[in-house]
């Protein structure tokens, strides 16, 4: 690299997505099989989704996509453990239905090749350790670049190259450009204009027609946050069924913006 | 004419990458690459126990400082501490080592949080570099090891790295997965447009 | 303890200084710059008849090859740099060639991959150069070709370029890019991208 060339990388947005002191779900579904000495090979799903809800209201969210996947790990727990409120044979205590069992499988499995990435990172960590006691040379000492000539080179390679590029755009078809899944801020923001003109709105009118699966979190997560801020009160009728959203009467408490 | 050794000894010491057997042999004009290697050892007995040593790494070799000689080195540069990587970098650095060429939706799943943070800072740091794009939905990038990597960790080759049992599974239609993927194709944003793509 | 001997030999090695005998005196403990001095003596007669040297130069020492082993140093970096421009950087250079000054989004975007690594390996060879910035969102460097370039391909001057067919354009994904630059920039993180991972 040379000196003076000005530094074109510099890209370093410290940004983490840190929840806690957890690097995601599996992490945290990790430590609690570790701490509880669980053998990956049997997840016990009740005690593990009460320990993990547990933990969930003891973390602090701040931020919401992060919290997005926090929560699609609750609700498979939360799915597998209601499954087994009715076991298919009820002498055994921990028996899930064929379905059930596969997602119970799937999810062991993840935790495992989990597991494995989390004892790579500490065999490179150690040999990371090892290696900061070695010291290289700062820089090398070999004649500079621009005093060897570049080989075999020709006009004519530079003239194809270009010619490559421009057939390449001629040949490339205009993208498609899928829509942007919305973010939450987003989503909530459209809700309450919404329902600045609409008394009420259906869940479903809101997840759009392709009912992408990105979509209908995004939805539930800004739904779920309008609830907490108290802008919005939702009804469910029927399990499974509609969910209506209705402004939240008396407005003003929650400050008018 | 100097002898060759004097000339290796030079030549390692310049040299700011490892050296390779058969840049030795070429530059040396040795026979053969078994006599490079030769040559080095003849070299390193030289430096036993001495302040420097040499390592092979990154499918080369290279002179570096012997580590119990640390507490002094750090005293004559005070402020120069190496910049440790973070364990969800070293995880995904795993990842990445084990199953490359590996797309961002993979790392993804496998870690079940959204590494595109952690993977930019990788780049960054020259670890791994993109040799492409995957030919799936939305084109993602590719991401794989550098020599620096082997380099930074005192790695001979990808083989140094420890066996591992079972595989490293990328869950086919994860949720985290789809999720990922659908991010991946609005577009690099601003991460997928900073990312250096090894020449 | 490591002898005092092998321990200066590998400051003197670490070290992108001349290293003053003060120095050597403080992180060595020594009692006195006398002491530095004779230490530097003896490491110097271990080293006579070497690759390496130690010299005196602006105040301190410092460890350098011998100057009559430059020849195999010139052949070591050749045999590095012997192989044709790489079709990346051909290409990339196809494109500073005949769109300058152009600015790295716009490189990327044509070339539909980042081309930063391929940028500064050109700059490194002194084939392309930076003028300058542009007056867009992020300000981001321009490049165009060197005198160098010129040079290496035989051109009188720019309009010794064969002209081509049809234009290369500039894709609206280059709005998508300049936004990365333009982050970046805002918002220079802690670590430089230069830092080298392993020494």
């Amino acid at each position: 690299m040379t000196a003076d060339a000005p530094k074109i990388l510099d890209t370093s947005r410290d940004f983490t997505l840190r929840v806690g002191d957890f690097e995601g779900p599996f992490d945290l579904l990790l430590h609690l099989c570790r701490t509880n000495e669980i053998d990956l090979a049997r997840l016990p799903v009740r005690t593990i989704t009460d320990q993990y809800l547990a933990h969930l209201e003891a973390i602090e969210f701040r931020d919401l996509e992060a919290a997005g996947g926090y929560l699609v790990m609750a609700a498979t727990l939360i799915y597998l453990k209601s499954k087994l409120l009715v076991p298919p044979d009820p002498s055994e205590t921990e028996a899930l239905d064929e379905e059930g069992e596969a997602l119970r499988l799937e999810l062991e499995e993840r935790l495992r090749a989990y597991a494995r990435v989390k004892g790579l990172g500490a065999w490179l960590a150690a040999r990371e350790a090892e290696q900061a006691l070695l010291w290289g040379r700062p820089v090398g000492a070999l004649p500079p670049l621009e005093e060897v000539p570049l080989e075999d080179l020709s006009v004519h390679l530079v003239e194809r190259a270009v010619r490559r590029l421009i057939d390449e755009q001629l040949r490339r078809r205009p993208r498609e450009v899928e829509p942007n899944p919305p973010s939450i801020l987003e989503r909530m923001t459209e809700i309450l204009t919404l329902l600045r003109d609409a008394w009420s709105l259906l869940f479903s009118s809101l997840v759009g027609g392709e009912r992408r699966r990105s979509e209908v979190v995004v939805t539930l997560l800004a739904v779920l946050e309008l609830v907490r801020l108290g802008r919005i009160r939702t009804q469910q009728t029927e399990l499974f069924g509609e969910i209506v959203i209705e402004r939240q009467t008396g407005e003003t408490h929650a400050g008018s913006n | 004419m100097p002898a060759p050794i004097d000339i290796l000894e030079a030549l390692l010491f310049a040299s700011d990458t490892p050296l390779e057997p058969e840049r030795i042999r070429e530059v040396l004009e040795l026979p053969g690459v078994a006599a490079a290697r030769e040559l080095v050892e003849a070299l390193r007995s030289r430096y036993a126990d001495r302040g420097l040593q040499i390592v092979e790494v990154g499918g080369g070799y290279r002179m570096v400082t012997r580590p119990e000689l640390q507490p002094w080195l750090v005293r004559l540069t005070r402020s120069r501490t190496k910049q440790r990587l973070s364990r969800p970098a070293l995880e995904t650095l795993a990842i990445v080592a084990y199953k490359q060429p590996v797309s961002r939706p993979e790392v993804d799943a496998i870690r079940g949080v959204n590494s595109e943070a952690v993977l930019e800072s990788l780049l960054e740091r020259r670890l791994i570099r993109i040799p492409g794009r995957k030919d799936a939905p939305g084109r993602p990038y590719l991401f794989e090891t550098t020599r620096e990597f082997l380099v930074a960790f005192g790695l001979r080759d990808l083989g140094d790295l420890p066996k591992v049992e079972g595989e490293l599974l990328v869950p086919e239609l994860a949720v985290v997965a789809e999720h990922g993927e659908a991010e991946a194709q609005q577009d690099p944003g601003p991460g997928g447009a900073d990312v250096p793509a090894g020449s």
